[in-house]
């Protein structure tokens, strides 16, 4: 590989760590609220509210629903509201994020729906709050089943980070797609692909100690 | 062949699949379809969406023909790939162009303007040799038509050149300071034939699309009566109708 | 059914000057078919420690789940302090559980936090500082007997270490009532008297109202000032302890208590015969203070002497009870004046029947 | 709409519908074994092996770090050795449960993991095999959370059916990337994602009747 | 520490002909720091029960989880009917497993199948028949009553119902070895004894093996041929539960069994002075077949009297054994000759102290 090109390979790993590190960020900020709310509001929840459930349900199955390349295009208002931009690394944030904070959501339902009720009974029968349940009991026991949505997700991102692409926002995905799938520079595609399974396997490493150290069950 | 069907018809072929690309196109091809249908020959059409797909079908013999793309970057395919395919008859241009909401034209273009291109290698390539020929930059020498930002030697004006999806470019206008970007993108992106500061020539030019078959079906006589079902003023009077004017014939 | 006993209000009658910290009437929670709670009223006054036994399934668990509001009942009426609570909704039912400490049957500890943060997280919700509710969570584990396990999670726990971290932690706030359901049931007779003997303590020392539900009549005597008896989902018998244990009056008082009250060794039971032919064995019941004078007594008013087969004399809230099968020699008018002799000193004499030879 | 666009629309369906459903199902069949392997070999697990962990991990990290497009392209020699071609709505099915089923293993990894090691103990208590912790513990527990993780993977699935469109698979997703977002037809856009929202919400809709439904915990 | 008592070739000697269905030694089981098994040796014979007592933490649990394999020792040997299990693979162990129930402390009931299922659960790993084993389930929910459960899922079971569904699946396959950790702790004492009489039931009939943990000293005393107690993870005591019982000789020992066995009520105890004033009280332990006369016999050699303060006669595995505490008139020679004549009848007196006044 010519120097540009390892210096483009070099950038685009950190802009492909950047956009899923800033997105991922995001989208468990965002995603793990919404799912508490998701999981809140369902029936037999501590915060039963089928009505807002619904409505919480259909935005969530709204973002979900558009394809990302649409998703992209249909956000540049607010990606530019927001960014100031809707072209480069940034700004594929928004989109990115808008897309994962759902998706998380839906992840972390899955696990808090698995939190024991004894132990909300628990809480409840010492005065606890409905903050209090979500902070002492849902997230604490189900930490170990949420980092390992979460690293699911970050790894999900890295893939739609490729996509991100449409937007200048480079990364390696962007790279490999552009410089070996359309320009059939075979080597550059498997360099960047390497690059990627060793991205991706670190994070599911660190995803996994994580959740042995989380995790005082057994 | 269009004169005497009946012999031919017996050995010849009735029914082809023709690849294009999905878009516009596809009310085009409709109408091809339809023209050829009266010389008797049926054409199914293949949608695509990926430029790499089309070439690789035809080769594999999964279609008969495509038309969707333009002379480098069949060369392009056949260097990496080896394909036997060849043209059979053009079809269209539909030049790229340089456009701008905040300049009037390439001078006034400012020192680090940002400028947006294609991130497909087609449309990089030619946007970037537009460029070029408007004294932007200069490219490598030998970097042909399938350049990308890597291959930029001189860059006096230190523009920043923005890899975008060929769908974005236009409709990111806003956030650069000039974007490269196919007409007919352009014009659906909003942007007026005013805000066209540059554009690539039309007469010869090397990005003509065609009709491409396999080398060995070339002397078939349905690739004359499939070429001869596009090369028509029903099929213009359709192309103009739908490209309004973001293209033009260019046989 | 209506065999409710004793009807609510007579049952109250003695007590009615106390304050009432739990008073229920008509409570019903049907689960589908099954009705859990089917019309209990019952009362908990002040500082009292109030046993609630039954079988299992008999609704226990239930009814004491209806008390801080865990368990919403179907129908009737649940006062705490005074305060209708069956109405209130979960942030009205806040400050109230504050004060209820509860003891689950399943321990229900958060396995993510040690077994100090277990302690620990009432009083953090009472709003106290870290290093105060952990120096308290100390204090109570100590209590306890495990301090050693303090940063131990509950994972790595026994099944009766783990019950008591339950129980420390329900202690943690200072509460005014504690709910118990089965407390002690994972713990040896050692520990178990060491926790009740705190209970008890804090009950008089602080005045704690404590219902305990316990399938060990030990508990029940050493510990309660009154018991209520709970068969599918009513409360059949109530009284203090011990006249509900010296005198059961029905049938699953009787059985659930069998184990407690002296009976017949089995294999004396399968050699007895109504032929009169040896030993004649009688069923003595008595209870008060001149329980203990009974057999000395006895002794003297009978020539050719008696064995104690079985049984003797209990304490149940420093109250004698005596309770023993004695064996009386075949000759002459013995048996008969034996009988004599116990009844005139009050007790209950059963002739139970005869054991040809001798144990 | 036009009579072509509304026939085009309702074959878009059935497309999306008809790669949803077969990649789903063949991501479910591949996919949950996948996981049950990464649990059991697991440290802990019930066949620990972490040489085998890590193998198929690794594998399952492997097949997640390469953008699905590329995957598209690198996957078309086993896409038309197994269904004839490489190109159509049938086709598209071949790498999109090759991306699927690595993605719900992980998904299943995540739900597996909670059961209860209780009950695991207690089935090897009575002699039971690992087979049978499997079809009577690990499987019948999770199955709650398995159907609400396999729902996000079908709900995934359809956003990434939209990209097999570069394969010529059709699709709504793929209707809606190109009248929507190539040919700025604004009323089809509306439209599709209008109709994807639905099928979405359909979906969700049935996996949460279907997790209530077997969920015998609480 | 070496105290283990009693040696543990010694302890086996009158019974060595006996098979042995499970034989330890030397085991040895850490958890970090912590010695939850810490050499304990250990011998269950086949048809025999053994009840392991202890204090909570004491290792039981962890003991009994070693002798199917689901605790692998660290050091140490376990055989079960003659063979080595320690080294055995899983695989191996499987059908070992299969003849040995194992009754949870925690229950561990599946919760995605219905108490039948979860009874017919060991039946299905036999490979019985769909029907054959949910005939046999509904057996055994009959067994333990609870056939109106049968589709119902543990969720909605109360805590005593789903540890008598543990109980029924532990007995489903006909085990030849059961393991009971705490089978009997959320049971009242009438659905305890009507477990205990199934399990004799089928240990009588079908010579089951049982190896049985509990708290409660009165289900070792009615089903328990022999007990151990377990200390720290030490076996400190072992021997016939009539033995045991009678005559505790550790400390340890002697607080678990002092729920069973009578004791001074604490409201006399405190009165208790050493001052010779007022009433004499004795503490008399005697077991054997004299013990039921003694009473009798005393009331012949004392001319003042006595009152039985407290306690009596109990069996154990048929024998009598009697302690309790006698006030003896202080008058004249009174207590002396009393505590001469028990002691001639073979008995152990305490004197404890003298009552100021009467109670
Ligand atoms: N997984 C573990 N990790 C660390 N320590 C443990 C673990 N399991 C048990 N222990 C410790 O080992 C000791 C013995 O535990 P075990 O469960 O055998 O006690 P037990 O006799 O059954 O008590 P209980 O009667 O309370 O059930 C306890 O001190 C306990 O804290
Ligand atoms: N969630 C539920 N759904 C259906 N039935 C239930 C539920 N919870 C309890 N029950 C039934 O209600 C009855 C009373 O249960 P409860 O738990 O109050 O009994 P308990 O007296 O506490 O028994 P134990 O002593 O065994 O704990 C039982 O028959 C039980 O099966
Ligand atoms: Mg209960
Ligand atoms: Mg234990």
């Amino acid at each position: 590989m010519s120097p540009v090109m390892i210096e483009l390979f070099i950038r685009s790993f950190f802009e492909t760590v950047v956009m899923t590190v800033a997105s991922g960020a995001i989208s468990l900020v965002a995603g793990l609220p919404l799912g508490l709310a998701l999981v809140a509001t369902a029936k037999g929840g501590i915060a039963e509210n089928l009505w807002i459930n619904r409505f919480l349900g259909a935005i969530v199955n709204g973002f979900r629903s558009v394809p990302f390349i649409i998703l992209l295009v249909a956000l540049i208002p607010v990606t530019r509201f927001i960014v100031g931009t809707s072209i480069g690394m940034w700004a594929a944030i928004v989109p990115l994020s808008i897309a994962a904070t759902p998706y998380y959501a839906r992840m972390a339902e899955v696990s808090l729906r698995e939190v024991d009720r004894g132990l909300i009974e628990a809480v409840r029968a010492m005065g606890g709050n409905r903050w209090t349940i979500v902070r002492e009991v849902l997230v604490p026991e189900a930490l170990p089943s949420l980092v390992a949505g979460f690293t699911v997700t970050l790894i999900t991102l890295i893939g739609a980070s490729a996509m991100a692409g449409a937007i200048g926002a480079g990364g390696l995905g962007d790279l490999a797609i552009r410089y070996g799938y359309q320009r059939f520079e075979t080597t550059v595609m498997v360099a960047v692909v390497a690059v990627l399974i060793v991205l991706v396997c670190a994070i599911q490493w660190a995803g996994d100690r994580l959740v042995l150290k989380l995790d005082h069950k057994h | 062949g269009a004169l005497m069907p009946h012999p031919a018809a017996a050995e010849d072929k009735a029914n082809v699949k023709v690849g294009i690309m999905s878009g516009e196109d596809e009310d085009i091809w409709r109408v091809v379809a339809a023209e050829a249908e009266k010389k008797g020959l049926t054409v199914e059409v293949v949608t695509f969406n990926d430029y790499t797909q089309p070439n690789e079908a035809l080769e594999r013999g999964e279609i008969d023909a495509n038309a969707f793309q333009h002379g480098p970057y069949l060369e392009n395919q056949i260097q990496a790939h080896g394909y036997k395919i060849k043209v059979a008859g053009y079809t269209a241009v539909w030049p790229i162009g340089v456009y701008s909401k905040k300049f009037k034209s390439i001078a006034e273009l400012p020192e680090g303007a940002v400028i947006g291109v294609p991130n497909d290698p087609s449309n990089e390539g030619r946007a970037l040799l537009v460029l070029q020929d408007e004294g932007v930059i200069k490219l490598r020498d030998g970097a042909g038509i399938l350049a990308t930002i890597v291959d930029v030697a001189e860059n006096p004006k230190n523009v920043v050149l923005k890899e975008l999806d060929a769908g974005i470019v236009g409709r990111s206008v806003e956030d650069l300071d000039a974007a490269v970007v196919n007409t007919d993108w352009a014009l659906k992106s909003g942007l007026a034939i005013e805000d066209r500061i540059a554009q690539e020539k039309i007469a010869d030019n090397p990005y003509r699309n065609f009709i491409a078959v396999r080398e060995a079906d070339l002397a078939e006589p349905w690739v004359k009566t499939l070429v001869s079902s596009y090369q028509n003023d029903t099929v213009k009077a359709e192309f103009d109708r739908v490209y309004k004017g973001t293209g033009t014939v260019a046989y | 059914m209506t065999s409710q006993f004793p009807p609510a209000g007579q049952a109250e009658q003695g007590e009615s000057r106390r304050e009432a910290v739990v008073r229920l009437s008509g409570v019903h929670r049907h689960f589908g078919d099954t009705p859990a709670i089917d019309g209990v009223s019952l009362t908990v006054h002040k500082g009292e420690i109030l046993g609630l036994i039954g079988r299992s399934g008999a609704g226990k668990s239930t009814l004491i789940r209806c008390l801080n509001g865990l368990e919403r009942p179907d129908r009737g009426s649940i006062k705490i302090e005074g305060r209708e609570i069956t109405g209130l909704s979960e942030e009205q039912l806040q400050p109230l559980r504050r004060r209820i400490g509860m003891i689950f049957q399943h321990f229900n500890l958060l396995s993510a936090k040690t077994v100090e943060e277990n302690v620990a997280l009432p009083l953090k919700i009472e709003g106290w500082a870290m290093e105060k509710r952990l120096a308290r969570a100390a204090e109570l584990l100590d209590l306890v007997g495990l301090s050693g396990k303090a940063k131990s999670y509950p994972a790595a726990l026994s099944g009766g270490q783990k019950q008591r971290v339950g129980i420390a932690r329900a202690l943690a706030a200072g509460p005014a009532l504690l709910l118990s359901d089965e407390a002690t049931s994972a713990l040896d007779p050692e520990t178990t008297a060491a926790i009740l003997e705190l209970l008890k303590d804090i009950n008089a020392k602080l005045g704690l109202t404590i219902l305990l539900i316990t399938h060990e009549m030990e508990v029940i005597r050493s510990i309660a000032d009154r018991v209520a008896v709970i068969d599918a989902g009513r409360i059949v018998e109530e009284g203090p302890v011990w006249s509900v244990f010296a005198n059961p009056r029905t049938a699953i008082t009787q059985s659930l208590l069998s184990g407690i009250r002296p009976h017949l060794p089995q294999h004396v039971a399968a050699r007895l015969v109504s032929e009169p032919v040896g030993e004649v064995v009688l069923g003595v019941d008595l209870s008060g203070p001149d329980a203990g004078v009974l057999l000395a007594g006895l002794s003297g008013a009978l020539a050719g002497g008696f064995r104690l087969i079985h049984g003797g004399v209990e304490h149940i809230q420093q109250q004698s009870v005596a309770r023993f099968f004695l064996g009386i020699p075949p000759a002459s008018d013995g048996p008969a004046r034996a009988v004599a002799y116990l009844e005139r000193q009050g007790a209950k004499v059963e002739v139970l029947g005869h054991v040809p030879g001798h144990d």
